[in-house]
């Protein structure tokens, strides 16, 4: 038993840290731009193409997959704020969600269009490819690997923001869009590299995802964006630290429920993403 | 010349707020823009920092056109602007709301973290708590300590002595004075007609989105016309 | 003094640390009309918000026409005639003014409820609408659209919007703020006019100390959350609590 | 590229061929055989052809693609069907029932077809069976498996238009069931697709099992919803169970997935018999490569190096060199099904409806994927695809059947009328 | 525009509708059914997003269980189509109002997230109670029986036969929500819209009358589910996915918010563009993003919103 609850713990917070490494950018965005981005999950998903672009064409380098893939995402991410995005922050919220949809399709068929359809299995990263015996049962390192990325990054993040000059722009221009513009931020420059860095981090969770997904489909995006949302809503929009619990209570809450309630997985998920927003809308550390 | 307004006019979707309206700031003077509430003071300050552009007209501050420049272009040439609501940056403390607005708008020069901690003992005492736990008067000398810290040739205060207690005020205006002194040219706007007249050289009142008089603030102040007219309620 | 329309017990309202209301006890008059001044910040649109139910009060009683409405919502308020104006415009920006004046309107009446008859049919509705239009001069703008008017209009508007409501008792914050000397004797003139009908009765929150002294009955003053003084105009003009705090030595 | 376009520029290419074929044949060459006497034929012979082409599983479409041009093109360079030329129209039709029902509609309603093919769900497959009722066309379902389809679409309800060419639920379940019986299992366990089919195989597989070798036990089940990509905690459901076999219909990349994950997790080292009745397929195979362990018991609708047969062998080199792929199952389906319409058609002489029909109820097909008869009572085709163990091949860059098994179809396919005694297998007349 | 040529206008559409009935071909038929069936939803789900200012992205769910009621009833209870339309229409509505209870509290984003969940956890109960739903595979093979009426059955199996039974649903529910646009409940959604505190201060009960409309709005989904599961003769689960409840807020955007018509026209671009591009293209999801990033970048009120101005703008130089 004792060994079962450690490998559902583990098994919860590794596919926590995925969906974190997704909300971390979304919520960033969110608390920044004030859009929710639909096409989050496309930067996933080109995360993970172009990571195994790389890797393909640079000999089998995944680590280098990984340093390029996201860079070209993140130019991905400056073209759609510069040129697309930034004609609808004015606009209602329907329009901004309608803008990143149309986005997400227009991905999922370039992707389609570049790569073909079909799923593509991907190799395994070398050095990380193996498995530790905990409690007695085999446990990925990569897994071990991921659950050690989560943190890192939310670490980063704080870093980032609480001790960074960038950060303290960023904090500002969250609050204070004008405020920041009057005191001489380039608030539209500093949008785009929120955006950018956003869309770095969800190709980064893209990337980083293909090892252990093992492959790569159009629509992946889809599928970890409505995960990210929900952890993004019950952690409160907008809010990293209420992202990051939120990712593990998500990951923690599918990880148990498929070991012990499995007729109710996505009911649970969704019925605490409806607990949270009845009980306490602004998400868990909101003030007051 | 610091400030040349020319014939603006802005619009707030069909309404026309500012219609027409010019004037003019000379370097270390302190201007008072006059008049009730609604008269498009507020308006005239915010298009002269490109948060509400002007659609036509001139705006030209040492002699160059701003008109059509970001309001984070603007202040790097050094405007700063005070809004009335003052818009301290919660999330970040007193010491971070300082270094942001030197940093941001890169600019240097007598004003220093020091010399405002100096100036406003206040600041060096709550260096490290957070912009949302001021107090209304407490915001008042952190923006202004923000704004200096900006070193601006030229300041836009909105509504300094609105919500203060009387003591306040006056330390306000002690304040205002002695910024006066370093040099900055002042651009502020309210309806106090008595604060004004302290610390302003000149003034303008704005009545309906147009300037309908202008002139010294003992001109003003004594010209018990305009006063009743435009001012007094 | 008249018959109480709205009593207040023991109120208390606070945000934080800053108290806006301190066991605050007073009553409101039928046909007396009220002003309440205080310097910024003395709490003034809070305990409107309070009364009015926008924001809960911390502790404490209200009594509207010897019932309690502490706990009531905003509506129920309204329609037991407790209404009030904003302080900045508030109207219903892309609607027509008829329909402005028609909402609150068909909020009251019981028969023009419903989802299937036109309200171009209701005839009572626009009577009613009409009346309150012609009240604040504004029939001939009745198919503009609100967006369109003048601020000065709006201002107006949005007075009648809280007539249109058919209240007992009105509060009215700073109604003549960013008014022309036109609008601003309308306005007033139409307060002095529905308050000698006794339909309604108005509580004013004003800076003007000139129409707070020459409209008013009485007169509240307001300071961090206490009553600092209560009484006739010239009884506050001559109280000196009242002129330390806020007619006094404002500056210089 | 638009694929579209190519579609049409090998139409063009293919009808090119025809048209020269027919030039130079009307003069040298004798119209023979049966179309020779049936001139009643008119105008080309059109079919529609709905599948996945978008979103997870559009890999499959593109396969579904490939079979059926591929059949086309060769039918056509042949002399198409009883002299008239085909023509095949694609259409992306999703997994969602409404996008199928249109596009059907469409390529009868508007396109004139004259044969349907295709389908990938099986909710699609029982929405489309009444809508292809009322149109009143043939259609040759190349990919869903639900039973229902054939059981209760066709045989119970008497949609006569459904015909199925692919192999269906049975060899999911029943087959797999048959495999089991002799292997040193006695506790299963399953991880399962959180739908129907998953609900439906396990069933199956438990149900014939548990006759076939009373006293087995089926310890743990684990769903896995549609678009799992982290089995980790039905890795750990199953593995909490400590069974011997572990039996999953887990399809396409899921399965991929699934048996990396499963890997890591030690899974293939703890238990020893693992059946993946949809594991042959050829995206499975090719994605997972040398990844793919051995001795996992591995089948599907059809596999390459099945039958041994040179219909077989010269389908499949045709196919390679065509498209660089091995087919895939839907490939073959898909391409087969081209030629069940052209030997239904000739053989009835007409393209009609009623008399395609009549004519592909017990019709008996020889294809790549072996002998195929369509059984009259639900239209379902009989067939055989082996079941075998997976082992490297130094000829393949991925894993291929080692030791094969093959059931007979009448051994496990349900018996009509479906109901009562003896209508699921194991049947006491077969042994 | 002037009223007459309103009147003349609709007139001519109702015409031309009927017209399409005896001239046209059965694909084209089930496309107009198909259009007026989404019309009703997006008719009804554009009185809470475009009137009341709520974005809603669980009507999937009320769609659906008006599917679901009318399959349910069908099967096991009559398949007479007007009952099992009463029991679809009635089951959304109860629905709605239950989850509009919890939902109403909220605006904005907030709304749009609970309707979201609380929609995902009616579908995944769809989806797991299979005995009662049939799971994935749905519900099949629903007919459409004649109505009878007593002494007359009218037929509804064929093509033409049962678009015009849609054509009927279709006039009354354009009627009846334009009616409730000009109805003293459709001009206090207007004024929440607009301004929802002083809403609550001109006497409006602003939760009830959101509640209201989000049942309403909810009702108008189960029809709409009600007709699609006859017109398709099936109901799937995918019926009361949020990706579904997309549809009706593209096609209120496509064809104009705050315009009574632009759900109308926004149907027919909806399905007719998804249609033809279908026929030139593989990548029609590409083209159709492209498409609406043009309508939103180029057309900001919608193609109806944007017409009528522009046409404003050529009467009134």
């Amino acid at each position: 038993m004792l060994q079962s609850l450690v490998h559902v713990c583990l098994a919860g917070i590794s596919a926590g840290m995925f969906i974190w490494l997704v909300a971390s950018g979304l919520t960033l965005v969110f608390g920044v731009l004030r859009v929710l981005n639909f096409a989050h999950g496309s930067f996933y998903m080109l995360g993970a193409y172009l990571c195994f672009a790389v890797l393909k064409a640079m000999g089998g380098n995944f680590w280098l997959g990984l340093l390029l893939g996201p860079l070209v995402v993140s130019m991905v991410g400056y073209v759609m704020e510069r040129y697309l995005l930034r004609l609808v922050y004015h606009l209602e919220l329907p329009y901004q969600l309608l803008l990143t949809f149309a986005m997400v399709l227009i991905f999922d068929d370039l992707v389609k269009m570049i790569w073909g359809a079909g799923s593509i299995g991907s190799p395994a990263v070398p050095g990380l490819s193996g498995s530790v015996s905990i409690a007695g049962r085999e446990f990925p390192v990569y897994n071990l690997f991921i659950i050690a990325v989560g943190p890192l990054v939310a670490l980063g993040l704080y870093g980032l923001l609480e001790k960074t000059w960038w950060g303290r722009i960023v904090r500002a221009s969250a609050s204070d869009r004008e405020m920041a513009l009057s005191i001489g931020v380039n608030v539209p420059l500093l949008y785009s590299g929120v955006f950018m860095f956003g869309a770095w981090l969800s190709a980064v969770g893209g990337a980083l995802a293909v090892p252990y997904v093992g492959l790569l489909t159009t629509g992946m995006g889809e599928a970890i964006i409505i995960s990210a949302f929900i952890v993004v809503v019950i952690g409160g929009l907008g809010s990293l630290k209420g992202a990051f619990l939120g990712s593990l209570i998500v990951g923690l809450l599918s990880s148990f429920g498929t070991r012990f309630m499995p007729m109710l997985d996505m009911f649970l998920t969704f019925g605490l993403m409806a607990a949270v927003l009845l009980w306490r809308p602004q998400g868990f550390f909101a003030e007051g | 010349m610091v400030l040349r307004v020319d014939q603006i006019d802005v619009y707030y979707g069909t309404a026309h707020v500012l219609q027409n309206i010019s004037f003019e700031v000379k370097q270390g003077e302190t201007v008072a823009l006059l008049g009730r509430n609604g008269m498009g003071k507020t308006t005239t300050l915010r298009s002269i920092m490109g948060l509400n552009p002007p659609t036509n007209g001139s705006i030209r501050f040492e002699g160059v056109e701003i008109c059509k420049l970001a309001p984070n272009v603007i202040a790097k040439r050094g405007v700063s602007y005070i809004p009335d609501d003052l818009r301290i940056f919660p999330d970040l403390t007193c010491e971070e709301n300082l270094e942001i607005a030197a940093r941001a708008s890169g600019r240097s020069g007598y004003w220093t973290k020091e010399r405002i901690e100096n100036l406003f003992p206040l600041l060096a005492d709550r260096r490290k708590q957070k912009g949302s736990s001021f107090s209304g008067g407490e915001k008042k000398i952190l923006s202004l300590g923000r704004s200096l810290m900006m070193n601006p040739t030229l300041i836009l205060l909105d509504e300094p002595s609105e919500g203060l207690a009387p003591l306040i005020v006056r330390t306000l205006l002690e304040t205002i004075k002695k910024i006066k002194g370093h040099g900055v040219t002042i651009l502020l706007a309210d309806q106090n007609l008595r604060f004004c007249n302290e610390v302003c050289d000149r003034g303008y009142i704005l009545e309906k989105g147009t300037v309908v008089h202008g002139g010294s603030m003992t001109e003003i102040w004594d010209n018990d016309d305009v006063v009743r007219r435009y001012l007094v309620v | 003094m008249g018959e109480s329309l709205l009593d207040v017990r023991m109120l208390n309202k606070a945000f934080g640390s800053i108290v806006t209301a301190r066991d605050l006890n007073f009553s409101l008059c039928r046909g007396v009309i009220t002003s309440i001044i205080g310097p910024n910040g003395a709490g003034k649109s809070t305990l409107i918000n309070v009364l009015t139910g926008l924001l809960a009060a911390d502790s404490g009683e209200i009594w509207f026409q010897g019932r309690e409405v502490t706990r009531e919502p905003i509506h129920r308020r309204v329609k037991l005639g407790l209404g009030r104006s904003f302080q900045v415009v508030n109207v219903f920006g892309n609607l027509t003014l008829f329909e402005n004046l028609a909402i609150p309107v068909l909020a009251l009446n019981r028969r023009a409820k419903g989802m299937i008859r036109s309200i171009a049919h209701l005839k009572e509705v626009r009577e009613d609408v009409e009346m309150v239009l012609t009240q604040v001069g504004l029939i001939d703008e009745a198919y503009m659209v609100a967006r369109s008017l003048s601020h000065g209009d709006q201002r107006l508007l949005e007075v009648a919007i809280a007539l249109a409501a058919k209240p007992r008792l009105l509060f009215l914050d700073e109604p003549t703020a960013g008014m022309n000397p036109v609008e601003r004797s309308r306005i007033l003139e139409t307060i002095r006019e529905l308050s000698q009908t006794g339909e309604v009765t108005f509580a004013i929150v004003e800076h003007d100390m000139d129409i707070v002294f020459s409209l008013s009955d009485r007169v509240i003053a307001l300071h961090k959350g206490k009553i600092i003084g209560d009484g006739s105009p010239d009884q506050i003009k001559m109280n000196p609590q009242v002129r330390e705090v806020y007619l006094g030595e404002e500056v210089a | 590229m638009d694929q579209h376009e190519t579609t049409r520029r090998d139409f063009l290419k293919a009808g090119l061929v025809t048209a020269a074929a027919t030039a130079l044949g009307s003069g040298i060459v004798k119209p023979v055989g049966l179309w020779a006497a049936t001139p009643n034929i008119k105008g080309p012979i059109k079919i529609g052809y709905l599948t996945v082409l978008s979103g997870t599983l559009a890999g499959y479409g593109e396969f579904h693609k490939m079979g059926a041009l591929m059949g086309v093109e060769e039918i056509n360079a042949a002399g198409g069907i009883a002299g008239n030329k085909v023509e095949l129209e694609i259409r992306d039709s999703t997994l969602a029932a409404p996008a199928c029902i249109q596009n059907a509609r469409y390529f009868v309603d508007s396109w004139g077809a004259d044969f349907l093919a295709g389908v990938d769900s099986s909710g699609q497959a029982l929405a489309l069976a009444p809508v292809v009722g009322e149109l009143d066309r043939v259609l040759m379902v190349t990919h869903a498996a639900t039973e229902k389809l054939t059981e209760d679409e066709v045989f119970k309800k008497g949609i006569k238009q459904v015909f199925r060419i692919c192999t269906p639920t049975y060899q999911d379940g029943n087959a797999a069931a048959f495999v089991a019986k002799d292997l040193p299992v006695n506790t299963w366990a399953t991880i399962n697709p959180k739908y129907e089919y998953g609900y439906t195989t396990w069933n199956m597989f438990k149900d014939t099992l548990g006759k076939l070798k009373p006293g087995v036990k089926f310890t743990a089940e684990s769903w896995a919803p549609f678009g799992t990509t982290d089995f980790r905690p039905h890795i750990n459901t199953i593995m909490d169970a400590k069974p011997e076999g572990l039996y999953s219909v887990v399809w396409a990349g899921e399965l991929i997935t699934l048996v990396k994950q499963a890997k890591q997790a030690g899974l293939f080292d703890k238990i020893k018999h693992v059946m993946f009745p949809v594991g042959a397929a050829m995206d499975v195979l090719e994605g997972l490569g040398p990844e793919m362990p051995d001795n996992i018991w591995i089948s599907g609708r059809y596999f390459f190096l099945y039958p041994d047969s040179d219909r077989n062998k010269e389908f499949v080199a045709r196919f390679h060199k065509r498209w660089n792929h091995y087919p895939a199952y839907v490939s073959e389906t898909a391409y087969s099904t081209m030629y069940a319409f052209k030997k239904a058609v000739e053989a009835a002489g007409s393209k009609e409806t009623g008399k395609v029909v009549d004519a592909l109820a017990g019709m008996e097909l020889d294809s790549p994927a072996g002998h195929r008869v369509f059984r009259k009572e639900d239209h379902q085709a009989m067939y055989e695809v082996p079941w075998g163990l997976t082992k490297a091949d130094p000829k393949y860059p991925f894993k291929i059947m080692g030791k094969q098994i093959v059931i007979p179809a009448k051994e496990f396919f349900n018996r009509p009328p479906f109901e009562g005694p003896g209508t699921h297998p194991p049947f006491k007349d077969s042994k | 525009m002037n009223q007459y040529w309103k009147y003349f206008l609709m007139l001519g559409c109702l015409g031309a509708l009927v017209g399409i009935g005896f001239v046209s071909g059965p694909f084209v038929l089930y496309l107009a059914t198909r259009i007026m069936i989404l019309c009703i939803f997006a008719l009804g789900y554009n009185l809470l997003l475009g009137r009341t200012g709520l974005l809603s992205f669980g009507h999937a769910a009320f769609f659906a269980i008006g599917a679901y009621g009318l399959a349910i009833t069908s099967i096991h209870i009559s398949a007479h189509p007007l009952l099992g339309i009463l029991i679809g229409v009635t089951a959304a509505a109860l629905l709605s109002l239950c989850i509009g209870f919890f939902c109403v509290r909220h605006t904005e984003i907030y709304f749009a997230m609970l309707t979201l969940a609380f929609g995902m956890m009616v579908f995944a109960l769809i989806w797991n109670l299979r005995s009662i739903t049939g799971g994935d595979d749905g519900l099949y093979g629903i007919s459409r029986t004649a109505i009878s009426l007593g002494i007359v059955n009218i037929p509804i199996r064929k093509d033409y036969q049962f678009y015009y039974f849609v054509l009927l649903f279709f006039v009354a529910s354009v009627f009846l929500i334009h009616r409730i646009y000009s109805s003293p409940f459709g001009l206090a959604l207007a004024g929440i819209r607009e301004n929802h505190i002083r809403a609550e201060f001109a006497g409006l009960s602003v939760k009830a009358y959101r509640l209201g409309v989000f049942t309403v709005s909810g009702a108008f989904a189960g029809l709409a589910g009600s007709l699609s599961a006859l017109l398709e003769s099936n109901v799937a689960p995918f019926s009361a996915h949020w990706s579904h409840s997309a549809e009706p807020v593209l096609v209120s955007l496509i064809g104009g918010l705050q315009t009574f018509s632009g759900p109308l026209v926004g149907s027919i671009v909806f399905v007719a563009l998804r249609e033809v591009l279908q026929r030139f293209t593989y990548n029609w999801m590409f083209w159709f993003g492209v498409l609406l990033l043009a309508i939103i970048i180029g057309f900001r009120g919608g193609i109806v919103g944007s017409i009528s101005d522009a046409f404003r703008k050529y009467s009134r130089p």
